[in-house]
């Protein structure tokens, strides 16, 4: 798991998300894996731990982010990280 | 000399007065405050309370953009306080304070209200509605993307963001 | 139902506390303040202090005739507080205090900045600036008309305003 | 003073004006005269008061008011009231 060409992500569930898994949906990926790619394992691991979650639509709605800044689809991840899947926003 | 900020996620009830004096400058004449409070209505429903989920971190970070933003067209003097609740609120508490002092009122309201709208559509915050009949929804929002300034702009949309929903 | 109304002359220091919880509504989602105060310099001169003459109840009858053209173009639901300072203040002394809450933040934005406009325009007002170097002055100001809006307003000129000096 | 054709008007004066003159400044006209006309018998009333005042461009810049509304140059004054001569504002 911890391995020179495995990460180990932590991604954090906001809002909506809380009510499909309560807490942080651990993932372990290839290093420098795309983060297009990274959503697709969350997705898979959601359904994993949550065999009720079908609601895609929620996914595709969303981005990935890490404390500073939103993910772009070809950014890779380089290093073990705490990152966040973000729903659409409704602040203020 | 640049002015200064506040950011803030807060826990416990936003006290206005704190903004107030906060953004109080001796070269500035002008602040401008929005508050935003929790309404007993939301399309149609009853609403009783509201409850807010927050990114701190990239919330906050999204603050700071926002501030440099805001001084790049406004100028570097704007001092800028903004908090956000986060967690539960009944009717009339208050979920966001942003406050804009400056030296002529133009610039504050300017601002201020550029600040509220970008809130809006890129701080990564997330409003769960409670009902009277006992029902609570999370309410549906403007989806993120990684540019910057989405909204409250007099100038074109640039080209690189034509794409994203929230235009 | 329409909103409620607080128009004040205050000779204490104005308290912007009261404003946000007179202006707090269950219905409204959003206020706006907007905050004027004594700043150290104007036109280059290092000010120390403001005073300010004001025609009391004639001053009471234009806050009254903004709320209503305020009602008029943002809705009737609009709750608004408008404080003027009569008297000596220092730097940061707050000379005005306008608060408008809304069901949403457009109409309180628009309706707070234009009543701030219109006040600068309309009512009868004066401003004594005292310098630093001892000397004082009454600042030149807007001329009156016995005219309606004047200043922050979308609309073309009315032709039966267009000779009055503030256009 | 108060015969039936005549008017006691008290004039306050505001910001600037009350370095010409500390107090309000009371008139006696007849009725029905035009607001234009009353000015002029402030600007009289004002010389007489205070003879080095010589600054007409203050009253021409200036209006008159009662406590509900500015008056038009047209405007007659009907009865005996208290109005104020308003300098170009500068309040917020």
């Amino acid at each position: 798991m911890t391995s020179n060409d495995k990460l180990n992500i932590s991604v954090q569930l906001f809002g909506a998300f809380r009510r499909v898994h309560p807490r942080p949906v651990e993932l372990c990926i290839e290093r420098n894996t795309k983060i297009k790619a990274v959503k697709s394992a969350l997705e898979s691991a959601l359904r994993e731990l949550n065999p009720a979650f079908d609601d895609t639509e929620l996914l595709s709605k969303s981005v990935l982010a890490n404390n500073q800044k939103i993910y772009q689809d070809d950014d890779v991840i380089e290093e073990s990280a705490s990152i966040a899947i973000l729903l659409p926003v409704c602040g203020g | 000399m640049s002015g200064k900020d506040h950011f803030a996620i807060a826990t416990q009830p936003i006290q206005v007065q704190a903004a107030v004096d906060f953004a109080a400058d001796d070269a500035h004449g002008a602040a401008d405050l929005f508050i935003g409070t929790v309404r007993n209505v939301n399309l149609g429903k009853a609403v009783k309370g509201v409850s807010y989920d927050v990114f701190d971190e990239l919330t906050i970070n999204v603050f700071r953009e926002l501030a440099i933003e805001a001084r790049q067209r406004w100028g570097d003097k704007l001092n800028i306080y903004i908090e956000h609740y986060k967690g539960r609120l009944d009717i009339l508490g208050v979920s966001i304070l942003i406050a804009v002092s400056s030296p002529h009122k133009d610039e504050s309201f300017k601002a201020c209200r550029f600040i509220i709208e970008e809130i809006k559509h890129r701080a990564p915050i997330w409003k769960q509605e409670h009902y009277l009949d006992g029902d609570s929804d999370w309410v549906q929002g403007h989806a993120l993307c990684s540019h910057g300034p989405v909204s409250y702009d007099d100038k074109p949309i640039p080209e690189s963001h034509k794409h994203c929903k929230h235009y």
